[in-house]
């Protein structure tokens, strides 16, 4: 029973990660029916953005309060990017084919580890580590440091910061989806968009929206996965992506719910296949695996995810 | 009096192809004025071009005095145009009313709330199934939400594309009666159809489209009684 | 194409004066080809001696020939010729060869002061030539009026070209300078792209459409001798193999998505399939299983266990679709290399060696013919990698096979509904189910069959040859090509393989600029380098032009 | 009220019961589009199917060619029960059109017909690898065939042109064309007339007479009343799903339920 | 069409050098790129050295040596891609290399048949040299294959007894990612320290792609060991440290050589302190016969610091030296001293850097020393140096 409540523990804390990755998806993929493939790299980006803003006014310096501002540096680099992205390689595709903007996302994503990998470490005016390999993230105190023991179960600091995070994140976003014109605006773009322009709906400030709120979560996600996991690396953002991405549809692509809940599903059951699958299939390395497993019987048996809506295609 | 709409030498090209090849004419407030033509004629792109969804390669669209040319579409809807476009295409996983909501998208004032009620007075099936997603709507159903949700935007000048298209007799009464309607409240109206019939007995002023060009005006009543017309139009001979 | 043009009355008044604007420009950079074009004389292969042209300067040469044959052209205005775009193509890219050119004498030796006379002439002939270009007259090709040969001549023009393939594709690979590497490049696109841009490549494809049993002959004995222009050399023969692995695996996955349209995101798993086949079922001492069957039953056994897999994988089609499945290939692809990275006995049963892979597989040996040695034909030695490359030919021509019989036949006709409006084949009759299945099958059988060779190529299979980017290199390949063709394949595979081969200067960058040249060519030519006339349709709707053209094509063939 | 002109066929509807639906039921959560609706089509019989917006007509269609599956009810054709799959159905014999056109845009007029062909032909995988004398002749019968079809609606002319560029009407045609190249017994049209102008649809129905005579049964929906009252031997009209009145064109037009909840008012010059 | 041109061209670049001298090529094959790359520079630089020296000294008379370094990524197939390129260079007779011993289970078959000597200074697995079943029937495998370190059948014991024995602790979860070098630590480690009476009360595996080990490590948890015993490389350790003591798993981390970097030390942060590691040989900056090396590689001023096998590589360069000294002597190319260069090795024996340098039957070092460091004050510190017996 202790077991089954720290894997449950642990199974939140990754789930949070991945549902604040995941809306990002979700958001873009609901407006431009684009699979942001890229999305996991501005995740990557949040983290280099933090440690980078940590580097230049604080470094050595772990005090809580230097924490807003790594999450403002990580929002700031992680928008940016996805902004500049948005503009320069999504927007002149809009009515193009699925696949050519797939195929930018891919190479987006690709291009985005590779200039962090090549560049960061030699940026100029600032002495920044090479990030060819893992780069040390900060440890800041509180949110860091030695666990909580309640009963016999641990609660890390950083699991409570990120899980702290989704839910500030996901009320933040309910209100603006549901409860602001921008939000139903989105939904509208994403529907038909010339018709929502019919409408007086400023369909590239929308979608521009879309990939900012993304981003600022996927940011915020990436500052938690640093003081997690202690280190960052350009390549962070593929598998997370991923699984983030998984999520998402698990979850029911489009609906920011759906996000939530298909991360939170997709972590608990990989914590729980670590622990619980008995036998040689069972334990760390075949996590993944069972998560993949899990997403192709989801989608099988119910193609629109969890919580999304069934897509209608009357003849 | 200028027109409230004016569109001179209007030329609109998809590509290579020249859908709209040079046509003018004009609306004044308070008319309802109506476009005809074989499929094909270039009405909807003339419609689409005025609502700033596709750019003119030559000619000028005047909206109250307003050069419209090089306004963003969005931008047009602010000024009181509404475009309730062909295909109906309303937003399918929206409810009914978000979609109604929707069409007041770009007010800002308080008065919302009972242009709602307006429109669910005019199409009660719509208050009856408010919750419902409106694409799983039938084709008629989804042509009076298009026209409730124009409407919504509170619009000087409510252009329709083909909102009979589709319809039962009953249906495309009740939507030509609203067209009247309109009219009397005080909107203006351009209006497209193929039944052309109904179009002209309703129409101020008439123009007849032939590949890209204006071939007739006239008034309603002139186009309805005219030699041309009745054959091309109104499948008699 | 008019946006590019200059205004109407400018052209009127001096279209006159273009053709010998481009006879001028012409004979000026065939001159500056006898010139010196930098002081230095170590770098690009010495390009300081006057009248004794090197690489660089003979590539020039070429664009002046082709510049006064356009020049000449278009004093005669053929119907079915544009000269005038060729120009204009030619003229600007010329620019921009020279421009590469003598950023590279600056680069290399130091200073833009070491460019000489020649470089600065054949500038001025480049901007001869494209000034020619923009002030003639804008011609609509008329493919109506493409010239009847007789036959034999055609197949003449054939022959000829492929020479000129087989020559360009032995001096390209014969090339291991970067920057020489890239001016030809840039010089091969020009000369290329400006012939194209007459519409003389859509009369080329007309009489290769013409005479398609000598096309095919011609080139695959290009392919052939291919090996023996190498001179034992193995170096460019191991890339080639690469490639023809490649290119037969995208051209699988070309089915999957070029013709059935549907996406797939873990493909490399098919190849894996048949690589782990082929190791396990190999005498490699880290092979895992017992049994050794000669390696035709393997090939068979990899095939049908990929298409199997294909099975599996494509099964969910029934009920997902788009998107959706391009998510679960993605995670059936995930699962393939994480179970063969966990398959090594700690966490399931032994079969793959876990992250280690199977190294030391042996090499093939047919009846005698060992692989791994060297063999000499007609006194040329050829190496491993030639005896494999014959081998791969084989099995490239086998999937050429397959996949233009299957496309022009009932089923691809199936898949190009699917394609167009899936429910709407399904209501006609279509089996849309199946038709997705087969396009599975075959696909992964083709890839399998491939794998297996490819553990033998490579003599060692490990997990990390088998991860998403591999699949996402496969997608490129097909789409950076042209989807749903087979030449637009083999092109988009050969780029993406022999280039970061080439470029080794920029080998560090090499996968930066993969990721760019994906944004780029999304960007501006989305529907790849050799595209399909149906599929350059789908990514440009409004095309009027480019449908008037596949009209115009299917008279042609219809009459 | 009268839109019906005097019959210009002499034609004779045959004994034989080529469809039969049977309490056909189609629910969607709370909303019952289809109501336990029956119907009957005879051979060489074209049918109209009535009703307002909304009231199911597509639905049902789609109940019969087993786009959905109903709720309840059987769909019979030539007295076989036909299982929901439109694979079965288009095999069984009986094809469709869309009330949206639902062409394959990029490929031609022929293409299209031969894809209507799929369900009648069987050279499968390894056969069009091999490229047997089978093959030839079935790939030369499909060409021979769809080329007849194009011919037979008028569209010889039109065999090269890409579907995305044919003028509206020859759209429709070649839907019907494709249709008709599955070799169906029934034949179910939705609007086939939307969006076409008088002439067109005149012609239109000269296409319909001549595809019945040729011995099909056709369900023909539609909301043009001259249309259907001149075209069908018998009209249905569907009323919120369910049935309301079933009779010869005379007998439907002058039903007050059809006029109260379809036709409307007595105001004639609307109904063009 | 310019062959002329081509000719005058190679000899002009290569006249301008001094002498005739023939050039024959060392080849190193390690991870330059990615996380091991600190390991990976250390190696490459420290065979340019050693190659530098004995150019200038003229140690191989009518020959110039030069350093053809391939990158691994610390891949198995990339490894492999970068030796079938060595092999194929006809100038090369030798390589250093590899780091990782599931990269060297690649390498060895394409070096073996192109019959060019390898000598690696890292790999520590055992079956490399002697065979799958090394610890029943050792058997050599490939002739060609030489290496200046100890194995880890010697590794994997030492460590178990310094924690029975030395440190007193009786109960250890092992964790290893699967690669050849974790999994065979693992298991040599495992086999003696049950072997001695202690109790693994755990055996976990984990994925080296992954970043975060909560699951794991939860697992490991309820099993109460002192000591967590790693197998595998610092990338995953360093991390796998900093989490478990976070989650709560307050024991030290031990490894072997994997972990034997500054690397660890930074990706484990503060909390690294205690941890252990093995590695072989005692440390380089204590030997007297390291002094020059030391002061030689700080002279030539490279960039990265020789790292953990720095001293191994230049002994293994140096080995190879000594080999060609014999084989190049009376060999018109170099491809033809291939074979003779193999043969030469089992004689080859010097004092290196590192100690006495010398091969026996399986081409295993003779030299049995290893270390433990533990981590004290945010550096590796040695603990114990010893020969194991
Ligand atoms: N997206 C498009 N791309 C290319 N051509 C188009 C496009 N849309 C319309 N056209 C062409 O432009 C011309 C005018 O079309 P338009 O839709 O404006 O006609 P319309 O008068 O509204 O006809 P209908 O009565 O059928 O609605 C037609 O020839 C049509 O083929
Ligand atoms: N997939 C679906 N999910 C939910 N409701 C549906 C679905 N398909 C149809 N409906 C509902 O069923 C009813 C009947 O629709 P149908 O399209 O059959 O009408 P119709 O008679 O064809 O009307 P029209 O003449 O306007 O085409 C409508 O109220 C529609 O909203
Ligand atoms: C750096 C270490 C991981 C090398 C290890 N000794 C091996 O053999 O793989
Ligand atoms: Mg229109
Ligand atoms: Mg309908």
């Amino acid at each position: 029973m202790d077991q089954f409540a720290q894997q449950l523990v642990n199974g939140l804390t990754l789930g949070s990660l991945y549902a604040l990755i995941a809306v990002g998806y979700t958001v873009v993929y609901g407006i431009v029916q684009l699979i942001n493939f890229a999305h996991g790299e501005i995740f990557m980006i949040g983290a280099f953005g933090a440690l980078s803003t940590w580097l230049i006014f604080f470094e050595g310096e772990t005090a809580l309060w230097t924490l807003p501002f790594m999450i403002a540096g990580a929002i700031a680099a992680s928008v940016t990017t996805a902004v500049l992205m948005e503009r320069v390689a999504y927007r002149p595709l809009r009515g193009a084919p699925r696949l050519a903007p797939l195929i930018t996302a891919i190479g987006i994503s690709v291009f985005l580890q590779e200039f962090i990998r090549l560049f960061y470490g030699r940026m100029p005016f600032v002495d920044f580590p090479d990030a060819k390999q893992r780069v040390p993230f900060p440890q800041i105190d509180v949110v860091t440091g030695p666990a909580f023991e309640v009963g016999n179960v641990t609660i890390q600091r950083s699991a409570l910061f990120t899980i702290g995070c989704l839910i500030m994140c996901a009320a933040g976003l309910w209100f603006f989806v549901n409860r602001t014109k921008t939000g139903r605006g989105m939904q509208a773009v994403s529907q038909d968009p010339d018709t929502a322009r019919l409408m007086g709906i400023n369909v590239n400030r929308i979608i521009v929206v879309a990939f900012a709120v993304g981003a600022t979560l996927a940011a915020v996600a990436g500052v938690a996965q640093g003081l997690q996991v202690t280190n960052i690396n350009f390549r962070m953002g593929f598998l997370a992506g991923l699984k983030a991405f998984t999520a998402a549809v698990l979850g029911g692509i489009g609906n920011v719910w759906g996000a939530v809940v298909g991360g939170l599903t997709l972590g608990i059951v990989e914590a729980m296949a670590v622990q619980f699958i008995p036998g040689t299939f069972g334990g760390s390395p075949w996590k993944d695996v069972w998560a993949f497993v899990l997403l192709i019987l989801v989608l099988v048996f119910r193609p629109q995810g969890i919580l999304g809506a069934k897509v209608v295609d009357r003849a | 009096m200028s027109a409230m709409l004016e569109v001179r030498d209007l030329e609109v090209s998809y590509g290579k192809i020249k859908a709209v090849k040079g046509i003018s004419f004009s609306v004044d407030e308070g008319e309802v004025v109506t476009l005809i033509g074989t499929n094909g004629a270039g009405k909807t792109t003339t419609l689409r071009t005025i609502s700033g969804l596709l750019r003119p390669s030559a000619g000028s669209i005047t909206f109250q005095g307003q050069d419209l040319t090089k306004v963003e579409a969005h931008d047009i809807v602010q000024l009181g145009l509404a475009h309730s476009p062909e295909g109906r295409r309303i937003f399918p996983r929206l409810t009914v009313e978000e979609n109604l909501l929707l069409g007041a998208f770009s007010r800002k004032d308080k008065d919302i709330d009972s242009d709602l009620q307006a429109a669910f007075e005019l199409f009660p099936i719509l208050e009856e199934r408010r919750a419902q997603p409106a694409g799983t709507f039938s084709g008629g159903e989804q042509q009076m939400l298009a026209m409730g949700r124009a409407m919504m935007s509170r619009p000087k000048l409510l252009m329709l594309d083909e909102p009979s298209m589709g319809l039962s007799p009953l249906m495309m009464k009740r939507i030509m009666t609203t067209v009247t309607t309109l009219q009397q409240q005080g909107t203006t109206i351009l209006l497209v159809e193929q039944n052309a019939q109904a179009a002209l007995k309703r129409a101020t002023k008439g123009y007849v489209l032939e590949v890209g060009k204006i071939v007739l005006t006239g008034s309603g009543e002139e186009l309805l009684t005219s030699e041309d017309v009745r054959k091309a139009y109104l499948g008699e001979d | 194409m008019s946006k590019y043009s200059l205004p109407d009355s400018v052209r009127t008044a001096h279209g006159a004066k273009a053709p010998w604007l481009a006879i001028a420009g012409g004979a000026l950079i065939i001159l500056s080809g006898l010139l010196s074009w930098s002081y230095d004389d170590r770098i690009l292969g010495d390009l300081s001696i006057r009248f004794y042209p090197a690489g660089i300067q003979i590539y020039a040469m070429l664009f002046g020939v082709i510049a006064v044959v356009l020049g000449a052209l278009l004093l005669r205005r053929p119907a079915w010729l544009s000269p005038a775009r060729g120009l204009r193509f030619l003229g600007v890219t010329a620019f921009v060869f020279v421009v590469w050119v003598a950023a590279a004498i600056s680069y290399q030796s130091g200073g833009l002061i070491n460019v000489n006379e020649g470089a600065y002439v054949a500038l001025a002939g480049a901007v001869l030539t494209a000034a020619a270009g923009f002030l003639s007259p804008e011609v609509d090709v008329d493919v109506m009026a493409w010239p009847r040969l007789s036959s034999t001549v055609e197949i003449l023009i054939i022959v000829v070209l492929m020479a000129v393939l087989l020559f360009t594709l032995a001096y390209t690979l014969e090339i291991d300078d970067g920057v020489i590497f890239a001016s030809f490049l840039v010089a091969l696109i020009a000369l290329v792209g400006g012939l194209l841009a007459t519409g003389f490549g859509a009369y080329l494809g007309f009489i290769g459409a013409n005479n398609r049993r000598p096309l095919l002959l011609a080139a695959f004995l290009v392919a052939f001798l291919f090996p023996f222009t190498q001179d034992g050399s193995d170096a460019n023969m191991s890339i080639a193999t690469q490639i023809l692995i490649f290119a037969a695996t995208a051209l699988g996955l070309n089915i999957v998505v070029g013709l059935a349209g549907l996406l797939d995101l873990g493909y490399i798993a098919f190849l894996g399939t048949g690589a782990y086949v082929g190791a396990m079922l190999s005498t490699s001492a880290f092979a895992t299983v017992d049994i050794k069957p000669p390696f035709v039953v393997v090939m068979l056994i990899g095939a049908a266990t990929a298409a199997v897999f294909g099975l599996i994988i494509g099964s969910p089609t029934l009920r997902v679709s788009g998107d959706y499945l391009a998510i679960v290939t993605l995670g059936f692809g995930e699962i393939f290399r994480l179970a063969m990275f966990n398959l090594d006995g700690n966490n399931g049963p032994s079969l793959t060696n876990g992250p280690n892979g199977i190294p030391g597989i042996p090499d093939l040996n047919f009846f005698g013919f060992d692989f791994g040695e060297v063999h000499t034909v007609a006194g040329i030695p050829l190496g491993r990698f030639s005896n494999y490359y014959f081998l791969l030919l084989l099995l490239l021509m086998f999937v050429m096979l397959v996949f233009t019989r299957l496309n022009d036949s009932r089923i691809g006709r199936g898949w190009v509904a699917i394609r167009e409006d899936e429910r709407a084949a399904e209501a006609m009759g279509v089996n849309t189910f199946g038709l997705k299945l087969l396009a599975f099958a075959v696909g992964a059988a083709l890839a399998g069959l491939a794998g297996t060779i490819k553990a033998h190529v490579d003599t060692s299979v490990t997990p990390d040859q088998y991860i998403f980017l591999e699949s996402a290199f496969l997608l490129s390949a097909v789409v950076l090509g042209g989807m749903g063709t087979v030449l637009g394949v083999l092109v988009g595979a050969t780029i993406l393989k022999l280039l970061p081969e080439k470029l080794r200067e920029v080998n560090e960058y090499r996968l930066l600029m993969f990721g760019l040249l994906l944004v780029v060519m999304m960007r501006f030519r989305p529907e790849g380098l050799i595209a399909s006339k149906r599929r350059q349709l789908e990514f440009h709707e409004e095309d009027e032009e480019l449908s008037e053209l596949l009209q115009a094509e299917h008279l042609q063939e219809a009459k | 009220m009268t839109v019906t002109e005097p019959q210009s066929t002499g034609h004779q509807v045959g004994e034989k019961v080529v469809l039969e639906a049977n309490g056909v039921t189609m629910r969607f959560g709370g909303l019952t589009a289809v109501d336990d609706v029956s119907m009957k089509v005879h051979e060489g019989e074209i049918v109209g199917l009535i009703g307002p917006n909304g009231a199911g007509k597509t639905t049902f269609f789609n109940c019969l060619t087993g786009m959905y599956i109903p709720t309840e009810g059987r769909v019979e054709l030539n007295g076989q029960t036909l299982p929901p799959k439109p694979l079965k159905v288009v095999k069984a014999g009986m094809a469709r059109t869309f009330q949206n056109i639902r062409l394959f845009a990029n490929m031609t007029a022929l293409e299209n017909v031969m894809v209507g062909r799929y369900c009648r032909t069987s050279s499968m995988a390894l056969t069009s690898i091999l490229r047997g004398p089978k093959f030839r002749r079935e790939e030369e019968a499909t060409r021979v065939r769809a080329q007849e079809l194009l011919d037979y609606v008028g569209l010889a002319r039109s065999t090269e042109l890409l579907a995305r560029n044919m003028p509206y009407g020859d759209q429709r045609r070649l839907e019907i064309a494709r249709a008709l190249a599955t070799d169906p017994q029934l034949l179910l049209l939705d609007e086939p007339t939307a969006g076409m102008n008088p002439k067109e649809t005149e012609e239109t129905m000269h296409l319909i007479r001549k595809i019945r005579d040729s011995g099909l049964a056709v369900v023909v929906i539609e909301h043009d009343m001259r249309f259907i009252f001149n075209l069908c031997d018998r009209v249905l009209c569907l009323v919120r799903g369910a049935l309301l009145v079933e009779g010869t064109p005379g007998e439907v037009q002058s039903d007050h339920r059809v006029i109260e909840a379809y036709i409307g008012g007595d105001d004639e010059e609307e109904s063009a | 069409g310019c062959g002329t041109r081509g000719e005058s061209d190679s000899e002009s670049t290569g006249g301008s050098g001094s002498s005739e001298n023939k050039v024959a090529k060392i080849g190193v094959i390690a991870p330059l790129s990615g996380d091991l790359a600190a390991l990976g520079k250390g190696i490459s630089n420290s065979v340019d050295l050693a190659i530098k020296q004995a150019n200038e000294a003229g140690t191989i008379p009518g020959w110039t040596l030069e350093l053809a370094a391939e990158d691994d990524e610390a891949k198995p197939d990339v490894g492999k891609n970068a030796a079938t390129k060595l092999a194929s260079d006809a100038d090369v007779v030798g390589v250093v290399g590899t780091l990782n011993s599931s990269v060297a289970q690649s390498v060895q078959p394409v070096l073996a048949s192109a019959n060019i000597v390898m000598v690696s200074p890292a790999n520590t697995n055992p079956s490399l040299t002697q065979g799958a079943d090394f610890a029943t029937a050792p058997k050599r495998t490939y002739p060609n294959y030489f290496r200046t370190c100890t194995t880890d059948s010697v590794q994997g014991p030492f460590a178990a007894r310094y924690l029975f024995e030395t440190a007193g602790i009786k109960e250890v979860a092992t964790v290893h990612d699967k690669k050849t070098y974790g999994q065979g630590l693992v298991d040599a480690f495992a086999a003696e320290f049950t072997k001695l009476g202690g109790k693994v009360v755990a055996a976990e595996t984990i994925n080296p792609d992954d970043d975060k080990y909560d699951a794991v490590i939860s697992k490991i948890k309820p099993s109460n060991p002192k000591t967590v015993y790693y197998g595998g490389e610092y990338p995953q350790a360093g991390p796998f440290s900093q989490q478990m003591k976070a989650a709560g798993l307050n024991v030290p981390l031990m490894g072997g050589d994997g972990i034997y970097s500054g690397e660890f030390i930074k990706l484990a942060g503060d909390t690294a302190e205690g941890d252990l590691a093995t590695s072989v040989g005692a440390p380089t900056d204590t030997l007297e016969s390291a002094k020059d090396f030391i002061a030689a590689y700080e002279a030539a001023g490279y960039a990265e610091p020789y790292e953990a096998y720095g001293a191994y590589a230049f002994d293994a360069a140096n080995a190879i030296i000594q080999a060609l000294k014999v084989s190049l002597a009376s060999a018109d190319s170099a491809e033809a001293s291939r074979q003779a260069t193999i043969d030469a090795m089992s004689d080859v024996s010097f004092d290196g850097v590192t100690g006495a340098v010398a091969f026996d039957e399986f081409g295993d070092t003779t030299s049995r020393v290893l270390t433990v460091y533990g981590v004290k004050g945010g550096k590796w510190e040695a603990v114990n140096t010893a020969e194991f017996k």
